[in-house]
Formats: structure tokens, C-alpha cells, sequence
């Protein structure tokens, strides 16, 4: 019984917690223990990430989605809340209908994804131990010819990512050997400006769409309630 | 008019959630005691408040009218347990109203004494709890520990330690033990630095002034009209206070004594107190003004203290003895309001020649103090309806008698 | 083929993301609450991050073959934060629609007025 | 540590598992000492401020036993569970909370090298899980089924994710300055005298550690800011409905969390375990030296480290038992705008500061590094870092 692989095991952790959790919001009912279930399935999610050597990636699903998208998602659920937590049954018809094509679009997705051997991912025998959580050794320094499988040193992630958002994408620097084609090698800066200008602009709506009711325009909007003791003469 | 300043700037609201029904109490740690408070609120904003009261009724009046004068005086204790002397003074100045008597000069001076010691004490509870209702618990400590050193002071007097029964109508059952004056000069002089640590924990205190200054603010006219008295009333702007401005029988009790009433009229207050300048935000008539108003009347007091103990000393007379147990009151009535410290305690009394009084009314301060509350906190945050109400100083004792 | 012995490959990782993916889809179709179905979409996004970032790691693969590198964590983080904006923006519109019909059962949105 | 069971023959996947456990216990022995010593310090100090004695009867004249002491009748008490509540999210609120807040401790390094996880988004991790603890929080307000338990709640879930922000970009401030989010890296790079901590590295970083502070009391849910268990309003906030072990559990999540947030400050501007005077770089105790010395110096460092963590607390402990509370609204405004626009700017400042002066605030020499063709990783990752007295080699990576 050769060693356990540990990286394997994990990832068998997560993925089980992952699909479960998934499958559990799909099937609660309350709506409040559906974004809990959310939670746990996104946090499995992020330390996935962890797993396939994106560290900046996990913690970046962490902070942005459990942290913010999810506690919008509960004010979302606490601002809604009609009466005690209302929870709306569907038809039965709707589920076995939903089910099928779900049933139907798994399978498809299944054939597709064990069916390309190149993605079966490395064998055991032909390959070392994978690093499960060493950092493989620094690059050589040495220009090999041609294309040549750049290790990527997942120690230093975060400072690609961050370099890729500048323009500078340094993992296929190295692996460019005819220097004409190293300014097509342009990162993802034109992408990130225009992103964060999207960002503002649709944060600006969020809250202009979520403005105040209150004020005149709406007819129905409930004004604070009448003074019934109030000094006004005119006051029945 | 207040309506209107309150709904103009009620705080804009995103998102119209349902009115919730919340209650205050009566158990609820900041009401001082059993007063339920209900809350209409939207979200933070509170649009309605109904406080409920009652719940300490013990039918006070009632039972006067089976107890001879002398042996109702311990009831008026539990009247406004913070200020018991007080109550006893109010009590005892009515029945002499009433018999048309008049104490020995001593035992005026050794009144103003316990009086305004008693009033220190009620000031000093007040301090404490407003603190505490504002999330600070030191102040609380402090303060308690100086009321503690008066307590001992009264306990050494008339052997109570909250409910004393010692200001007879008529005069005092025994003069102070000796060395007494000699301890309560001791502890004012080592009560001046507490007051400058109160007014650097409290009084100027920025989180202190943001949660107070332009809260709850009392118009002069809305204070005439609701019947507040006391500090709630001279901290909105006017300048009235029995001891000075009251029947005669109750300014006579202060011939003599020169001292001043705290009111901010004109938005200033009378002399150049040496205490923390009154800061921009505050306006007359705000909790901040109640709080500070009371913090320097506590001064006054000790001024007061001062010069009693001078004139007791120098006064080689005689302490009158209280009425008789069976006092017969004459065919008549008599009404009376004395300065309490938290506000006018009025008590009428209607003899029809027996020893037993025909009939006893009792003008509570703290219940009209409260009745402002609902239109005080309307529009306001949930977090500023503690503060104030402990602005306000209310007792249940004294609203549900 | 002991799946704790062997090396895990892209393909488990594909797996993951389709669960995740399909799960996504039936909450959609079958939640009646609008939350309900924000929550579906935050799982369908899930599920194709995940497939990203499985391609463009390069420890999934054997030794050698090229993947897409770097560019898979970096199109999962645009669209980790490209979801959060749109789940700002589904929420003022689950409130504003709140506001309109007082619940937030889907069904009852059926005019097309206001 | 797995190596040595490995060697006694026990079976290989045990011998992980229990290298794994043993760390993991470890761990949460800090986090929950850290709390007992935090509770202790705080009755203590809270005794002081008003004249009192605080407590001396449990274990010996200080009352050294009085949290273990609280420990057990917390544990006896009655587990009640109201009946309006929702069973499953009620149970386990307590636990998101403490585990939000013992994740912190995984990436926290207590001296150099030190650390359970050396992650190389340190920072970044920290941030992201401290943003766990709201669902704690969320599901322990909601499940409690009362109006003012959801109250409390959402106080508190609107204070820490707004104060978030402001902890975010004091945290970018410092990143910038080292160039690099591994936290160890950060702690080695204030090594030296105390002019080297990133406090006085310039005038920008000395405003953002103030707001640092202000943002750690507010996130933490300390006085001045401890809206959710106002006790004059809401009763207790959130904890109203608990009682026993589970309450003992949020008890823990809030002075682990108030231990972590300044141990963090300590580390990020305080110099983490380099002391003020750099006694262990003195006395030769660097691990050049040999193990043993460097495995000495790490333990003055380490100490160094939990002093300066303890005096955090002291401050916010003092910050309580002085200060009135703030208004909900007094709060988040204080936060959108009094933090937020300060420490953006002092970013900007900072981003200007060490483009051009990448020295510290007394100017030592620094050999900036000149970038060799073509690839900067390699600048970056050969240089080292060597404190001769003091003089500490920046690597600022030159960005063409």
C-alpha cells in the first residue's frame, strides 16, 4: 500500500463538502439556512483553490465572496423577511422537470470531462511525488531553447498576479525567446482599468436603485407617522 | 413646532421595513426602576414612544388617611428613596404650614444642612446612572463611593441608611452625635477634586458631548407647559427654584445664606463657574444642560453646607422637639411645593380636626418630568432613549406613590 | 485506480465544477424567492472559477503540458469581483422590486408595468 | 515533527495526522490562554480604573485562577436554547465565531519563523478571515428568534464590515511599504533599534497606525464602539439568549479576536518581535549563530511579540472603562468619514513617500537594488536580509 497522497485526500475533503453543501441549498427550504449552506459550499470552494496552487485566488474568494457577497446576500434576507421567514414551497412538477435537465447536463458535463486523457492529470509512476505543499525550487535561471515548461513557483503567486495586473506578464517573459514578440506579451492592464471603472458605476446604480423611498414621489410611501398630540391647531 | 424640527430632519430612510413594536421594560436595565416604555420604531429611527407606569403603586394617599401626621413620615421616605430627607423636609414644612408653627432657628439651619446632603447624594445617583445609561460604567463607581461617605454620614444621624424618617414635623427626634460636623466638613473638602475628576470623565468629554449635546431638547415653553420643574426646568432656560423664588415658609429656610440658582438664562450661566466652558454644540435645554445644570447645583449645595454648619455652631439655642404622636389637626387645608432634588414635591394635607388627616395629595416632580419624554424622543435614534430619560432623573417611587 | 494513492487530476477538479455548476442551474429554475435564485447564480459562477483555476494550475497536469498558465487565476479573480458587483446591483433590485410587489416571491412578478 | 514518528515506525498516514493534531492543539492553547489572560487583565485593570481591588480570592493573593475559575461555572450553568429559536444555526453561531477568529492565529507569526502556516498572502488571509466573524454573529442574532437579539446583529454586522475597509487599506499601507504580504517577512524587516518599526518609518504610517488603532477597537466590538451588547439598549445585543458554554464560546471569539487584532497592530507597525533595543541581535542570539542561540533569540522575540500584543489590550481594556459609548450612527459615520478618507490619502502618501525617499525616516544609506535584466523575481527573491547594525537592505522591487 504505497503512500497516501495527501493533496489527494484533501482535495476529496473539500470536493465532498463543496457538493454537498451545494446539493443542501438546493434542497433547504428556509432561505436564511440556504445562504449558510451557501457559505460552507464557497468557503470548500476557496480552500480548493488553495489546493491547486492558487493561494492569492483562495484568499481572495474568501474575502470578496464569503466575506462580502454573502453578508449582502443576509442583509438581502433580513431586509426582505416577511413575517417569520416565509419559506415558498414549489410544485412538485417544477422540481422533477428542474431535476431531469440538471440530471441531463451533468452527464454531458461528465463525458466531457473524463474523456480527454490529457486531463486525467499526472500518473503516479511517471512523474515524482507531487509537491503537496513544498515550494518547488526556484527557477533556473538558464534560457532553455524553445517553449519549456515554466515551474510556476506558486510561493510567489501572488507577485505574478499582481505584476499581470501591471502589464508585466512575467511567467511568459521568460519563455519568449524572439524578442520581437515580447511586447505582444502586454498583461491585463487595459482589462483591470476598465473593470474597476465598471465597478464604480455599477455600485453607484446599486445605490441609486436602492435609494430612499421615503420621500414625496412614491405615493405609497408610508410618511413618519401624524403627530396625534401635535401643537398644530388644525390637528382634529 | 417641535414636531415639525423632529420629522424634518427624521434621518432618511433606504429601505421602508416594518414598524416594529418594541418593549422598554419594565424590567429593562436603564429605567430606573419598573417603568415599560413602548417603542414604535422603523428600523433605528424611533417614531413613537408611550411610556407605561404603575408599577410600584402602593396607594401612598390612601393609607394617609388612616395614619396620624408623625406616623406617616416613613411612607414619605419611600416617596423618592434617592432623596429621603428631602421628602421628610416637604412633609414636615406642610404640617407646620398647616398647624401655623415655626421651628427654632438651629433646627432650620441643621434642615439646610441634611437637605442640600441629601440633595448632593440624589445629583451624585444621577451623574452615575446617566453615565451608565451612556455606556460608561466608571463614573457609576465613583460616584457611588462618594454617596457611599454620605450615607455613613446619615447613618450616624438617625441610624438609616436609605429611608431616614428623621425631618419630624415640628423639629428632629436627636440632634447630630459630636464630632459629626467635624466629619462632614472633612468629607466636602476631599469632594472638590471628585467633581474635577467627574467633569474630565464626564463634562468634557467628546464621546460624552456627541452623545448629549442637541439631544432631547426641552423648549422653555414646552417645559412650562409639561409642569417640569427642578433641573429639567432651570436647564431649559428658566431661572425659578423654589428656595429662593417659593412660598415664604420655604424661603425663610434660607434667610441669610447666600448662594445662586443654576440656570443657563441667556445661554449663560450666572457666575464664572470654574468648571469646563459649556461646549458649542450644546443647546439650552438639552440633556447635556440637565446634566450640567445638576454637576453645579451640587456645588451650590456644598456652599450651602458650609455656612449651615457656621450658623449651627454659632447658634447656642435649643433643637425643637417633634409634635405629639396625636397631634390634632385644625378644620382646614394646607398645599405646599419644596424644592426637591429632582424637581417640586407638593404635598396637600386636608384636616378636618382630627388627628387623622381627612385627605393627602401628593404632586410628584419626576411624573411631570416624564410626560415631555414622548415628544422629546420622537425622530431619535433607539440609543438616545436612554440617555434621555436618564437625563430627565426620574424615580417610579415617586410617579406611581 | 485508489483515489487516495493517486494524484489528483484536472478532470476531478471538472467534476467539482459541474456539480457545483448543475446545482447552480436547479436552484435557479426551482427557488421561488429572489434570493433564492441570486443564490443559484453565485453557485453557477462558482462552478466555472473553479474549472478556470483547474485549467491554469500547473500542478493538476503532468509535467510538460501547457495550460493556460497564469491567465486562469486571473479571469476567476475578475470574475470573483465582477460577481460581487452583480450581487449588489441583483439586491437593490430584489429591494426595489420588495418595495413594488411587498414579498419577494417571483412568481407575483408578473406585469410588466412599474 | 511528522519525520520523528515516521522513524518510530508508526504508520505514515498516523504519524501526520497526529503531527497535525499536536500542532493544531498547540494553536488553540495560545488562542485560549491568550483569552484567559485577556479576561484576567481586563477584570484587573477595569478594578484598578475605579478603585477597586478586582478579584483576589481565587488562586492566590492576584487571583490568578478567577478565568479558569469563570471557565467552570460557565460550564455548569443551565443550556438554555429559547423556544422561538432555530435550533441547528443557534448551535452552531458560536462556533463560526471562535473558529473565524482561531483561523487568525494559523497565519500570526509569534517570532521569526514561528508560525503555524507561513502563507505568502499572509496579510491578505488575515483580512479575508477576520471577515468570517460577522456570520457568527448574523446567525447568532437571527437564530435567537427575539427582535432585539436581530437588532444587535445587525449593528454589528453594519459596524465590522464598514470598519473593514478602513482595516484593509492600513493594512495596504503597510504592505506597500515592505513590498511583500508574507507576515514574517514584514516582522524582518523592522529588525534593528526602534527607529526601524514601520511606525516611524514615516509621518504617513505614524496617522494610519492611530486609524489602525481606531479600526481594530471598532472591529473587535470594544468600548468606545461595542454597539451590539449595549447594555443600556438592546439588553445584551446578540448573547441575550445565550447562556452556559455556548456563551463562553463568543466570550472566547472576543478577546481572542481583541488579542489578534494587537498582535497584528504590534506586527505591522511595532516591529512584531524586534524589541527596541535589539538585544538578541546584540548578544550575538541571530540564527547564524547556531540553533540553540537562534532558537534563544526567538524566544526573546516572541516574548517581545506577546508584551507588546498585552499592551494592546491594556490600551483598549482602558479605552473601555473610560469612554461612553458612541451612537450607531455616530459610528459608521466616524468610519465612511473620518478612517476611510484619511487612510486613502495617507496611501497616496506613502505610495509617493517610498517611490522617492524608499529610506526610512532617519535616512539611513540604503543600497537600493539596481534591477537586473530581465526578470525582477530573481532580484527580489536572492536578496537578503542582513541587519549589520541596523543598517536593514531594502528590496524594493523596481517596477519599469
Amino acid at each position: 500500500m504505497d503512500a497516501i497522497n495527501w493533496h489527494s485526500c484533501f482535495f476529496l475533503l473539500f470536493a465532498a463538502i463543496a457538493c454537498g453543501f451545494a446539493v443542501a441549498v438546493v434542497v433547504v427550504g428556509d432561505i436564511v439556512r440556504m445562504a449558510c449552506c451557501l457559505v460552507v459550499s464557497l468557503a470548500a470552494v476557496a480552500g480548493l483553490f488553495f489546493l491547486a496552487e492558487a493561494e492569492f485566488l483562495g484568499a481572495a474568494q474568501l474575502m470578496v465572496y464569503v466575506g462580502g457577497t454573502m453578508v449582502l446576500l443576509i442583509f438581502g434576507v433580513m431586509l426582505t423577511a416577511r413575517g417569520p421567514f416565509v419559506s415558498m414551497k414549489t410544485g412538485g412538477g417544477q422540481w422533477v422537470l428542474a431535476i431531469v435537465i440538471g440530471v441531463a447536463l451533468f452527464a454531458v458535463l461528465l463525458q466531457a470531462a473524463t474523456s480527454t486523457s490529457a486531463w486525467n492529470g499526472p500518473k503516479a509512476n511517471d512523474q515524482a511525488a507531487v509537491p503537496a505543499a513544498n515550494n518547488s525550487p526556484l527557477p533556473q535561471a538558464g534560457e532553455g531553447p524553445g517553449v519549456r515548461a515554466v515551474e510556476g513557483d506558486s510561493q510567489d503567486a501572488a507577485g505574478q498576479l499582481g505584476l499581470g495586473l501591471l502589464g508585466v506578464r512575467e511567467d511568459r517573459l521568460r519563455r519568449q525567446d524572439k524578442p520581437v514578440l515580447l511586447g505582444g506579451m502586454s498583461g491585463y492592464l487595459l482589462v483591470f482599468e476598465i473593470i474597476s471603472v465598471h465597478l464604480v458605476v455599477v455600485l453607484v446604480g446599486a445605490a441609486y436603485l436602492a435609494r430612499a423611498r421615503r420621500r414625496g414621489r412614491n405615493p405609497e410611501s408610508r410618511s413618519p407617522l401624524p403627530d396625534p398630540r401635535s401643537p398644530k391647531p388644525e390637528s382634529p | 413646532m417641535q414636531a415639525e424640527r423632529a420629522q424634518s430632519d427624521t434621518v432618511e430612510f433606504d429601505v421602508r421595513t416594518d414598524e416594529m413594536l418594541i418593549n422598554m421594560g419594565p424590567q429593562h436595565p436603564s429605567t430606573h426602576g419598573v417603568l415599560r416604555v413602548v417603542l414604535r420604531t422603523d428600523g433605528e429611527v424611533v417614531s413613537e414612544v408611550t411610556p407605561h407606569i404603575g408599577y410600584l403603586h402602593r396607594s401612598a394617599e390612601k393609607i394617609a388617611e388612616k395614619l396620624t401626621v408623625r406616623q406617616y413620615l416613613p411612607y414619605t421616605d419611600r416617596l423618592d428613596y434617592l432623596a429621603a430627607m428631602n421628602m421628610n423636609l416637604g412633609w414636615a414644612l406642610t404640617v407646620e404650614k398647616l398647624l401655623g408653627r415655626r421651628v427654632s432657628e438651629k433646627t432650620r439651619h441643621l434642615r439646610v444642612i441634611i437637605a442640600e446632603l441629601n440633595r448632593i447624594a440624589s445629583h451624585l445617583v444621577a451623574a452615575g446612572c446617566f453615565g451608565l445609561d451612556l455606556g460608561s460604567f466608571t463614573p457609576f463607581m465613583w460616584t457611588f463611593r462618594e454617596r457611599e461617605k454620605i450615607v455613613d454620614l446619615f447613618e450616624e444621624i438617625c441610624g438609616a441608611r436609605l429611608t431616614y424618617s428623621y425631618l419630624l414635623p415640628g423639629g428632629v427626634t436627636a440632634g447630630p452625635p459630636d464630632g459629626w460636623f467635624g466629619r462632614c466638613e472633612a468629607f466636602l473638602d476631599q469632594f472638590d477634586p471628585v467633581i474635577d475628576e467627574l467633569h474630565a470623565l464626564l463634562t468634557s468629554n467628546a464621546i460624552f458631548i456627541k452623545r448629549t449635546a442637541d439631544v432631547g431638547v426641552l423648549p422653555p415653553e414646552m417645559a412650562i407647559d409639561y409642569g417640569c420643574t427642578g433641573p429639567v426646568l432651570r436647564a431649559s432656560g428658566v431661572d425659578w427654584d423654589l428656595r429662593r423664588d417659593g412660598e415664604p415658609i420655604c424661603t425663610e429656610m434660607y434667610d441669610g445664606y447666600t448662594w445662586q440658582v443654576i440656570a443657563p438664562t441667556g445661554g449663560r450661566y450666572p457666575d464664572d463657574h470654574p468648571y469646563p466652558p459649556v461646549p458649542p454644540e450644546a443647546v439650552v435645554g438639552d440633556s447635556w444642560h440637565r446634566f450640567f445644570v445638576r454637576m453645579l447645583e451640587v456645588v451650590q449645595s456644598m456652599y450651602l453646607i458650609r455656612q449651615g454648619i457656621e450658623k449651627y455652631s454659632a447658634d447656642d439655642g435649643e433643637l425643637d422637639k417633634p409634635i405629639k404622636i396625636k397631634e390634632k389637626l385644625p378644620k382646614g387645608e394646607a398645599y405646599l411645593e419644596t424644592e426637591a432634588p429632582k424637581g417640586q414635591m407638593g404635598f396637600m394635607i386636608v384636616g378636618d380636626g382630627s388627628a387623622v388627616p381627612w385627605r393627602v395629595r401628593i404632586r410628584s416632580s419626576s411624573f411631570c418630568n416624564i410626560s415631555p419624554l414622548p415628544e422629546l424622543c420622537r425622530g431619535v435614534l433607539i440609543a438616545d432613549m436612554p440617555a434621555i430619560l436618564a437625563s430627565l432623573d426620574i424615580v417610579l417611587g415617586e410617579i406611581d406613590r | 485506480m485508489n483515489i487516495f494513492t493517486e494524484p489528483v487530476g484536472l478532470s476531478h477538479f471538472l467534476v467539482v465544477g459541474a456539480v457545483l455548476f448543475v446545482c447552480g442551474i436547479i436552484c435557479m429554475a426551482t427557488k421561488r424567492n429572489v434570493l433564492g435564485v441570486l443564490m443559484g447564480i453565485e453557485l453557477v459562477l462558482n462552478g466555472a472559477n473553479l474549472n478556470f483555476v483547474a485549467f491554469g494550475s500547473s500542478v493538476l497536469r503532468p509535467p510538460g503540458t501547457d495550460g493556460i498558465g497564469m491567465d486562469g487565476q486571473m479571469i476567476a479573480l475578475f470574475v470573483i469581483v465582477l460577481a460581487a458587483a452583480e450581487a449588489a446591483v441583483a439586491l437593490a433590485i430584489a429591494l426595489s422590486y420588495y418595495h413594488a410587489h411587498a414579498t419577494v416571491d417571483v412568481d407575483r412578478g408578473v406585469e410588466l408595468r412599474g | 515533527m511528522a519525520e520523528l514518528l515516521i522513524s518510530i515506525s508508526i504508520p505514515d498516514w498516523l504519524a501526520h495526522t497526529i503531527a497535525a493534531l499536536v500542532q493544531c492543539g498547540l494553536l488553540l492553547a495560545i488562542a485560549l490562554c491568550s483569552a484567559a489572560v485577556g479576561i484576567w487583565l481586563e477584570r484587573k485593570v477595569s478594578a484598578r480604573i475605579q478603585d477597586r481591588l478586582g478579584p483576589t480570592r481565587v488562586g492566590g493573593k492576584f487571583g490568578w485562577l478567577q478565568p479558569p475559575a469563570d471557565g467552570l461555572k460557565l460550564i455548569c450553568k443551565e443550556d438554555i436554547i429559547p423556544a422561538a429559536a432555530d435550533h441547528i444555526l443557534f448551535r452552531i453561531a458560536p462556533y463560526v465565531c471562535f473558529c473565524a477568529t482561531f483561523c487568525v492565529f494559523l497565519a500570526l507569526p509569534f517570532a521569526n519563523g514561528w508560525v503555524a502556516v507561513e502563507l505568502n498572502a499572509g496579510a491578505f488571509f488575515l483580512l479575508a478571515v477576520a471577515g468570517l466573524e460577522i456570520f457568527g454573529v448574523i446567525l447568532g442574532g437571527y437564530a435567537s428568534g427575539s427582535k432585539w437579539s436581530l437588532y444587535g446583529a445587525m449593528r454589528e454586522a453594519a459596524q465590522v464590515v464598514s470598519y473593514e475597509i478602513p482595516l484593509g487599506l492600513c493594512v495596504v499601507v503597510v504592505v506597500i511599504l515592505t513590498g511583500t504580504m508574507n507576515l514574517v517577512e514584514i516582522g524582518n524587516q523592522q529588525a534593528g533599534w526602534f527607529f526601524n518599526w514601520h511606525i516611524f518609518h514615516d509621518p504617513f504610517t505614524f496617522v494610519v497606525f492611530w486609524v489602525y488603532v481606531t479600526c481594530a477597537v471598532a472591529s473587535s466590538n470594544r468600548a468606545p464602539f461595542d454597539l451590539p451588547e449595549a447594555e443600556s439598549e438592546l439588553v445584551a445585543g446578540f448573547l441575550t439568549e445565550y447562556s452556559g458554554f455556548r456563551w463562553v464560546f463568543f466570550f472566547m471569539g472576543e478577546y481572542a479576536s481583541m488579542f489578534v487584532v494587537s498582535g497584528l497592530g504590534a506586527l505591522l507597525f511595532l516591529g512584531g518581535w524586534n524589541g527596541p533595543i535589539p538585544i538578541a541581535s546584540l548578544l550575538g542570539l541571530t540564527p547564524d549563530g547556531g540553533d540553540v542561540f537562534g532558537w534563544i533569540g526567538n524566544l526573546l522575540g516572541m516574548c517581545n511579540f506577546i508584551a507588546k500584543a498585552f499592551a494592546g489590550m491594556t490600551f483598549m481594556i482602558w479605552l473601555r472603562w473610560t469612554l461612553p459609548r458612541l451612537r450607531i450612527d455616530q459610528v459608521i459615520t466616524t468610519c465612511l468619514k473620518y478612517c476611510v478618507p484619511i487612510v486613502s490619502a495617507m496611501l497616496a502618501g506613502v505610495m509617493l513617500w517610498s517611490f522617492f525617499l524608499p529610506g526610512g525616516l532617519i535616512l539611513h544609506v540604503r543600497s537600493r537594488y539596481v534591477a537586473q535584466p530581465p526578470s525582477a523575481v530573481q532580484s527580489r527573491a536572492e536578496s537578503s536580509i542582513t541587519a549589520e547594525g541596523g543598517c536593514a537592505t531594502r528590496n524594493t522591487m523596481d517596477i519599469r
